[in-house]
């Protein structure tokens, strides 16, 4: 059994929705203790997310969001808006490493709880703000919603089909979740200069941010070239074929990316049409580049009469970059997701089995980490409250009558 | 056939060069194609027709002038007699290029420096070959290829590892690259001449011919200010890079390993020896670092085997390999006469022998113009009758005076 | 150079292309020492591709390249040769981590297995970002940002919106390398809890991560919906957006809008003046307005064609309605936000000279990211490394330049 | 640019290393358009051959290369490639000239074989510089110029003199490269003859270099010696005829002096002050010298050691007896000679800096040699060639270079 990384740091976490809870997902499943501030009259909005699914209106410990952006934390509830509140979660941070929180303002500051005041109540602490545009500038006060951010940051003008209208990123929480592990990276890397040297921090996230370190090629093209690119669809500046062809079946896609000329000659073989390799328009890179509408209507004809995943062994066989386009639901049957145990079924108290994946941590060719069920709102009080504030029954019984514990 | 025309015919060359640099200059140019007329006398031949190896019979032909001289025609003028110098004028009145190659400025002391010509021919080309060039301090100073070769520092890079600096033993490397660079500029001003009409004056030293022939030294001197030193068979990245023993009496094979793919190939070709597996010899920089013994080593595999076993074992295997010929041994070296890189030539008074042609071998083309290297004045009646239309008592007269002799 | 929260880290990047190098960035930037071994001549193939300046292809000059490598050493080496095994094993003597990402038949037909290497250096944390990760079926496959896109079941549920007849169009990749990109993140995220783990073992591991993983990662809230609720993720746009956000049409450009819970449905009606059709039964509650949501878009979007981007933000802003224009990058990159936050740096390189590049989407206010030098050239500190560090004499760096092993 | 002698005249150089590049370097020098082609990455292989400046090796920074293609422009372009082919063969249908020196069956087998390039180009003047020529059993050996050296014969005869035992040590091959370097000077020689002839004749040619030729014709006097007195040679001491040692050690240092000749003899002796062992019947004459040389010699030095190397010069020089130092090449760059003959130009390059180049070995007194620039960075020019002459686009370049054509 390995020593968890983050055995022995504790996190106090403000965070909800999905930009924060991720960032402290990472940190739970390392190891760390996470125990999640949220109350009856606050809980965590996911909480009460739902996708439309078989539950309607799913209860506050049965959302399926709230499951798979929380597991392996723990949960107390501690009503921020009574001063006694704050005594509260001053206590618990004066036990902690590390204080996380993404509110669309400053709310920290508001409840006497920013940086400044944290260093106080604790000379080492490391405050995690992640927020939409940053906790300086302009929009400081404006809440983070990732497709906003996106509309806002340049992605969304790139997302989408050669010649059509941008696209928002239909991965509902994308910018959500590449903020949250730049978030945990920076945590991470925030601790290890705390090993060294004792010193903590303050870092302050910026999702719109996050959006520009993931588009540099576009970025750097308009500040070096003055050139604003549009959406591209599946194509590349330079493989070609490079697309998602349609195949046997409803709704079933195979990608296909040939780099070389070499892999080019693969793939003709591959597909049982070795003149392909010598016809004029695709003899070489550039021509085929040149000609992808054309080449891409011939590759959809012999796809067309394949499955997905024949068509991606085939031409991986022949050493040609493939794969199908798995739909959320195909991921989950995926037989190599399987042997590498990306879904685990777990326990949960409300929801029973649930089957939910994993974060990509592997370490020494197994899966890796602490993996526990979401907690249910308050689920924690008693071990927040008793075992490390080591509160007396009495005086706990008297802060949840007067709703400071609710 | 069009490409069977020769480059240079129609091109008249006025050749006072003598003894190597010179005349390997105008025999590239002569087997091109050109007309080229070589100016001696019975009182001042080219030295090398008196070469001192000899076993023929004829007084003004030796082997070695016979190597450099084909293919040119003589004619004999006293240049120390006016007379002799206005019928030089004549010729090159009706030449394109004049070459030459004295130890000093004696085409001047004749009248013939540049400006004089280009007043007799105004488009007319002057080579000048000289061991330090036609300027400077050594102008008037006589040159010969060893010189050349110390002074310009190849000496002291020729030579094993430690050795003291040795010359190069092919007698004229010097010469005869210089002549190249010669021939090369000619050809080059003849280039110009044929778009603009100019003609000019080709001043060639042959200490900075070696110079250009020793880059990497030179450079490592500007950039470093190091001073290379003999480097024997060595190269500064592979190994094995050597010259190895073979079976047989005093003969070599030349072995040269680029990377670990061609090591492989060579181990295996050698059947993997032991010591193959070495650490010291694993990788590229171990080999380099360990020459010694791994010279050592091959030598006792080519040790047993001849030169030609050796090369045909690892040309098959893909790597670099050939025998150390000896000079007899190129004289009968199959590829060379299957190129047919020998010539026979009838020399008079001496027979029919193959001579060295010119490295020039265009595909299909030309295989240019091999004539036998003429005697003393063997051209006189072409020379003053057909080309300069002389009487035949025209003729006698001067040979009475001296002029032509 | 002020001391920076990883500056003790050696680290060692032998990867190319996007995942390994970003996973070697993200570190570099904030201090750690990555000395990255490029293959001699052609180099990290990045380097290959654009955008150039003027679109001059030029190796020093490819605005990927230089986003992804700052803060590197560069060196040469061809690992492939043996006396370039024998360098990088003396490379990894001296590492904490190594990052690579290459097919793990070839790392280990090359001897570079973790087993070997752990053997050359125990405390050795070794990050193998690869298409499928080091296990499984497809462990072998060859892989690129769209193949991985689509094996992740992102592209599947790209777009969200835009596109009439969704189901005609194929599975859509991602911008530019996001797929690449998060990668990238999420190793440098798994290498640092492995550096955590070292603290207390010693020891190093062997970090697996599958880019697959890391992406489907992304769609935990879609898998999540899935595995628990049994929810199908179509690409039937109607099947898709839960909840009214969308993308509007304004007089002069477009803007995306969200209020999907009744508060701010409450303040966008206001906003708008409230207008009878939304005061009908059919816009009463979410789950109506959600089936009704075509007749609401247009009345909404009729509303907002009368507008300017300008007036329907400032609107929305103003009643706490989250809406942005949908921006190019253009307009992000001279945003008063970015600006404001100090985003954009210019780096000056020697090839390259000046250009503007993003910076860290995060500020760490003790160890800020800083940029210490720019993308290294090709073999830019061969001499420093190999001589400096690893004793090589110059000697040894001119046979090993002549033998095409640096 | 005009005013030199082969300005207006098109040469591509698809060469590698010295041969190739020194027979178009003579051509650049003159005024000639050479584009010399290097594969990309790597570029021409003598940019791996030292030296470098600090024995740090740069490609940009190898002196050899320096030196070797200075006046020419340089592309990247890997001909292997189909457009890369294609590429070639556009540049050659516009070329006078095509230098090459790659392996005879490598060409064919590229499709670059004479015949077909002269349907492309009928006027095309193809040099091929190779070590053993495009035809005859040796034509696909592979070879360098160890190799080629030892297969000419000289180095067998190599050296004269100056060891002990030249039998106990193998046959010496050259300093440098002097075999690629008379190859590549045996090609310019035969290029200019077809480039002349093409004038006239309106049609190319095929010329066809053999390293082992060009260095064998060095050997002439010998082979003509072996022709016509049958002689053959042994490496054994004084057993070389012609062989005699001119080189004679003074106080200081060493001298190369002829006086074996008579007419220098006599003059030399006169400048010893007539010694009387000269006046010995042993050496009356030449013949009875050369057999006597090791006495003669023996004598001489016994003078020239008690002088110092520059009174000898003086002396020599005053009687007009052949007689210079044996230099250094540092001697040679710091003569007065090289001073007075302009010998060395400062030429200054992007990456190397200005370092000394020797000039051209001969001076044209029209159209002089000059450096209109230096040698090319790794395809420094593909942008004028590929766009302004050949007429890519840039964004086809971008492509190029993506797929490693260029």
């Amino acid at each position: 059994m390995h020593e968890l990384p983050l055995e022995g740091i504790r996190v106090a976490d403000f965070c909800h929705v999905w930009a924060g809870p991720h960032v402290t997902q990472w940190l739970a499943v390392m190891g760390a203790e996470v125990i999640k501030i949220e109350s009856h009259l606050r809980p965590d909005l996911t909480r009460s997310f739902f996708a439309g699914g078989k539950t309607l209106m799913p209860g506050l410990n049965q959302s399926v969001d709230f499951a798979v952006l929380n597991y392996s934390k723990k949960g107390c509830t501690i009503n921020m808006t009574l001063p006694r509140g704050i005594e509260l979660a001053k206590e618990i941070i004066s036990l902690s490493d590390v204080v996380t929180e993404n509110f669309g303002g400053p709310v920290m500051d508001r409840w006497g709880l920013g940086y400044p005041d944290l260093k106080k109540l604790r000379g080492d602490i490391i405050l995690y703000s992640g927020s939409g545009f940053g906790r300086t500038g302009p929009y400081k006060e404006s809440p983070a919603y990732a497709p906003i951010i996106d509309a806002f940051a340049g992605l969304t003008s790139l997302n989408g089909y050669s010649g059509g209208e941008p696209c928002p990123f239909g991965v509902g929480g994308w910018t959500d979740l590449t903020a949250a592990q730049h978030g945990a990276f920076a945590i991470l890397a925030a601790l290890h200069h705390r090993y060294r040297t004792g010193e903590g921090q303050h870092i302050d996230l910026s999702m719109s941010e996050v959006d520009c370190a993931f588009l540099p090629d576009a970025v750097m093209d308009y500040t070096m070239n003055d050139r604003v690119q549009r959406p591209q669809g599946n194509r590349d500046i330079a493989m070609a074929p490079h697309g998602c062809y349609r195949c046997q079946g409803e709704d079933n896609w195979v990608t296909i990316a040939v780099s070389t000329d070499e892999e080019w000659k693969a793939f003709c073989n591959a597909v049982g049409n070795p003149e392909w390799a010598n016809d004029e328009r695709f003899r070489d890179g550039p021509s085929r580049w040149r000609n992808q509408d054309e080449l891409d209507q011939l590759i959809q004809g012999w796809t067309r009469n394949h499955t997905d995943w024949q068509a991606a062994g085939l031409l991986q066989e022949a050493g040609v970059m493939a794969g199908p386009s798995l739909s959320p639901q195909a991921v989950v049957q995926d037989r190599h997701l399987a042997e590498r145990e990306f879904f685990f079924d777990m326990e949960h108290p409300e929801m029973g089995t649930v089957r939910l994946p994993r974060l990509p941590l592997n370490m020494n060719h197994s899966p890796f980490g602490k993996y526990e069920h979401a907690p249910s709102i308050g689920e924690h009080n008693d071990y927040v409250f008793r075992e490390l504030l080591k509160m007396a029954e009495e005086e706990i019984a008297q802060l949840q009558e007067e709703q400071v514990i609710f | 056939m069009s490409t069977q025309k020769l480059p240079l015919e129609g091109v008249r060359v006025v050749d006072f060069t003598a003894i190597w640099a010179g005349p390997h200059v105008t025999q590239w140019l002569a087997v091109m194609g050109a007309d080229v007329i070589k100016i001696e006398s019975n009182i001042r031949p080219d030295a090398e027709r008196a070469a001192f190896i000899r076993t023929t019979t004829e007084p003004t032909m030796s082997a070695v002038f016979a190597a450099l001289n084909y293919a040119k025609k003589a004619c004999t003028l006293n240049m120390t007699n006016p007379k002799g110098r206005d019928l030089a004028r004549e010729i090159i009145k009706v030449s394109d290029v004049v070459a030459e190659n004295f130890g000093g400025a004696v085409m001047d002391r004749w009248g013939l420096g540049y400006p004089e010509l280009k007043r007799l021919k105004s488009d007319i080309i002057l080579y000048s070959g000289s061991g330090f060039g036609r300027t400077g301090p050594y102008s008037e100073l006589p040159a010969f290829a060893g010189i050349v070769e110390a002074l310009g520092g190849m000496c002291l890079l020729n030579g094993y590892l430690g050795s003291e600096p040795l010359p190069m033993a092919t007698r004229g490397y010097a010469d005869l690259t210089s002549a190249q660079h010669g021939a090369y500029a000619i050809l080059a001003a003849l280039y110009h001449r044929s778009k603009t009409g100019e003609g000019q004056h080709i001043d060639l030293s042959m200490t900075e011919v070696v110079g250009a022939l020793l880059p990497e030294a030179i450079m490592d001197y500007t950039m470093n200010d190091r001073v290379p030193r003999p480097q024997g068979n060595r190269d500064v990245a592979m190994a094995p890079h050597g010259c190895y023993r073979c079976q047989g009496d005093d003969e070599w094979v030349a072995i040269a390993i680029s990377n670990d793919e061609e090591w492989r190939a060579f181990c295996n070709a050698m059947g993997n020896p032991e010591w193959t597996n070495e650490d010291r010899f694993r990788d590229g920089l171990s080999r380099w670092k360990n020459q010694e013994e791994l010279d050592q080593l091959v030598g006792e595999w080519t040790g047993n085997r001849t030169r030609f076993e050796a090369t045909d074992i690892l040309q098959k295997a893909g790597v670099m390999a050939g025998p150390s010929l000896k000079v007899e041994d190129v004289a009968h070296d199959p590829h060379l006469a299957e190129r047919g890189f020998f010539v026979e030539l009838d020399q008079p008074g001496i027979g029919v022998l193959p001579m060295a042609g010119l490295p020039w071998k265009v595909v299909d083309g030309p295989r240019g113009d091999y004539e036998h290297s003429p005697a003393l004045g063997e051209h006189n009646d072409y020379v003053f009758k057909e080309l300069l239309k002389m009487s035949d008592e025209e003729m006698a007269r001067l040979q009475e005076e001296e002029a032509i002799l | 150079m002020s001391m920076q929260a990883l500056s003790s880290l050696k680290i060692v990047e032998w990867a190319e292309g996007v995942p390994g190098p970003y996973c070697g960035k993200l570190l570099a930037d904030l201090g750690a020492e990555v000395t990255k071994v490029e293959m001699p001549g052609c180099g990290d193939r990045a380097r290959k591709r654009g955008p150039f300046p003027d679109d001059i292809p030029h190796p020093e000059r490819s605005g990927t390249f230089l986003y992804l490598n700052t803060n590197k050493l560069g060196v040469t080496l061809d690992v492939r040769s043996r006396t370039g095994a024998e360098v990088f094993k003396r490379l990894i003597e001296g590492a904490d981590i190594l990052i690579e990402n290459h097919p793990p038949s070839d790392v280990a037909r090359l001897g570079f297995s973790y087993e070997n290497l752990k053997k050359v250096n125990p405390a050795l944390v070794m990050t193998s970002i690869t298409a499928f990760g080091q296990t499984g079926p497809y462990c072998d496959y060859s892989t690129c940002n769209l193949v991985s896109f689509h094996a992740s079941g992102m592209a599947y549920i790209n777009p969200s919106d835009g596109v009439d007849d969704i189901e005609q169009e194929p599975p859509l990749m991602g911008p530019a390398n996001q797929g690449d990109l998060v990668a990238g993140l999420t190793g440098a995220l798994t290498t640092m809890s492995a550096v955590f783990a070292r603290r207390m073992t010693g020891l190093g591991q062997h970090v697996d991560l599958s880019q697959q993983e890391a992406l489907v990662s992304m769609t935990r809230h879609q898998l999540g919906n899935y595995t628990v609720e049994q929810f199908p993720w179509l690409r039937a746009k109607e099947a898709r957006r839960p909840g009214v956000s969308e993308v509007y049409r304004c007089s002069n450009g477009l803007v995306y809008l969200i209020c999907n819970d009744e508060r701010m449905w409450e303040r966008w009606v206001e906003a708008m003046g409230n207008p009878e059709w939304a005061m009908t039964e059919l816009f009463a509650d979410r789950a109506l307005r959600r089936e009704n949501w075509d007749a609401g878009k247009a009345m909404v979007e009729e509303w907002t064609m009368e507008r300017t981007v300008e007036e329907v933000v400032r609107l929305a802003e103003a009643s706490r309605v989250p809406c942005k224009a949908i921006n190019t990058v253009r307009e992000s990159v001279h945003s008063e936000l970015l600006a404001d936050r100090g985003h954009f740096v210019d780096i000056h390189h020697g090839e390259a000279g000046n250009i503007t590049y993003p910076g860290a989407p995060y500020k760490l206010s003790r160890t800020p990211w800083q940029v210490n030098r720019p993308a290294p050239l090709l073999g830019e500190h061969n001499e420093e490394v190999y001589c400096g560090r690893l004793g090589f004499t110059r000697q040894d760096l001119t046979v090993m330049r002549a033998q095409g092993v640096i | 640019m005009s005013g030199q002698a082969l300005s207006g005249l098109k040469v591509v150089e698809w060469s590698d290393f010295v041969s190739g590049p020194y027979c178009g370097k003579l051509l650049a020098d003159l005024g000639a358009e050479v584009i010399k082609v290097e594969r990309p990455g790597t570029g021409d292989k003598a940019r791996s051959y030292g030296p470098f400046p600090q024995d740090i090796p740069h490609p940009e920074k190898s002196g050899l290369f320096l030196y070797l293609n200075t006046n020419k422009l340089g592309v990247t372009l890997d001909v292997r490639t189909a457009t890369g082919a294609q590429i070639l063969s556009k540049l050659v249908e516009q070329a006078d000239v095509l230098v090459e020196n790659n392996p005879p069956r490598e060409v064919e087998e590229l499709g670059f074989a004479y015949k077909r390039l002269s349907e492309i180009n009928p006027r095309l003047v193809m040099a091929s510089i190779t070590p053993f020529g495009q035809t005859g059993p040796y034509r696909d050996y592979r070879s360098c110029d160890l190799i080629s050296f030892n297969a000419s014969g000289l180095a067998f005869v190599n050296p004269s003199d100056g060891v002990e035992d030249p039998e106990g040590q193998p046959p010496l091959k050259g300093p440098g490269h002097q075999g690629d370097f008379v190859a590549g000077l045996s090609g310019a020689v035969a290029t200019m003859a077809a480039v002349l002839t093409s004038r006239v004749t309106g049609s190319g040619q095929h010329v066809d270099v053999s390293e082992q030729e060009a260095l064998a014709s060095i050997m002439r006097s010998y082979l003509g010696l072996h022709a016509i007195e049958a002689m053959t040679w042994k490496r054994l001491k004084g057993s070389i005829p012609g062989m005699v040692s001119d080189k004679y050690h003074c106080a200081d240092g060493m001298v190369y002096l002829l006086c074996g000749q008579d007419r220098f003899w006599a003059q030399w002796m006169k400048a010893m002050g007539d010694p009387d062992w000269a006046q010995n019947e042993l050496f009356q004459d030449r013949i009875s010298r050369r057999e006597n040389w090791d006495a003669a010699k023996a004598m001489i030095e016994e003078w020239t050691r008690e002088r110092t190397v520059e009174e000898v010069v003086r002396t020599a020089d005053a009687s007009r007896v052949p007689c210079r130092p044996i230099n250094t090449v540092k001697a040679l760059a710091n003569s007065e000679l090289a001073a007075a003959r302009d010998y060395f130009v400062d030429v200054d390059h992007k990456e190397a800096g200005t370092v000394k180049y020797p000039v051209g070995p001969f001076k044209l007194s029209q159209t002089p040699w000059r450096v209109q620039r230096p040698a090319p960075l790794l395809g420094e020019h593909n942008e004028e060639v590929y766009c302004n002459r050949l007429g890519y686009t840039r964004q086809e370049l971008t492509v190029m270079r993506a797929g490693g054509v260029i």
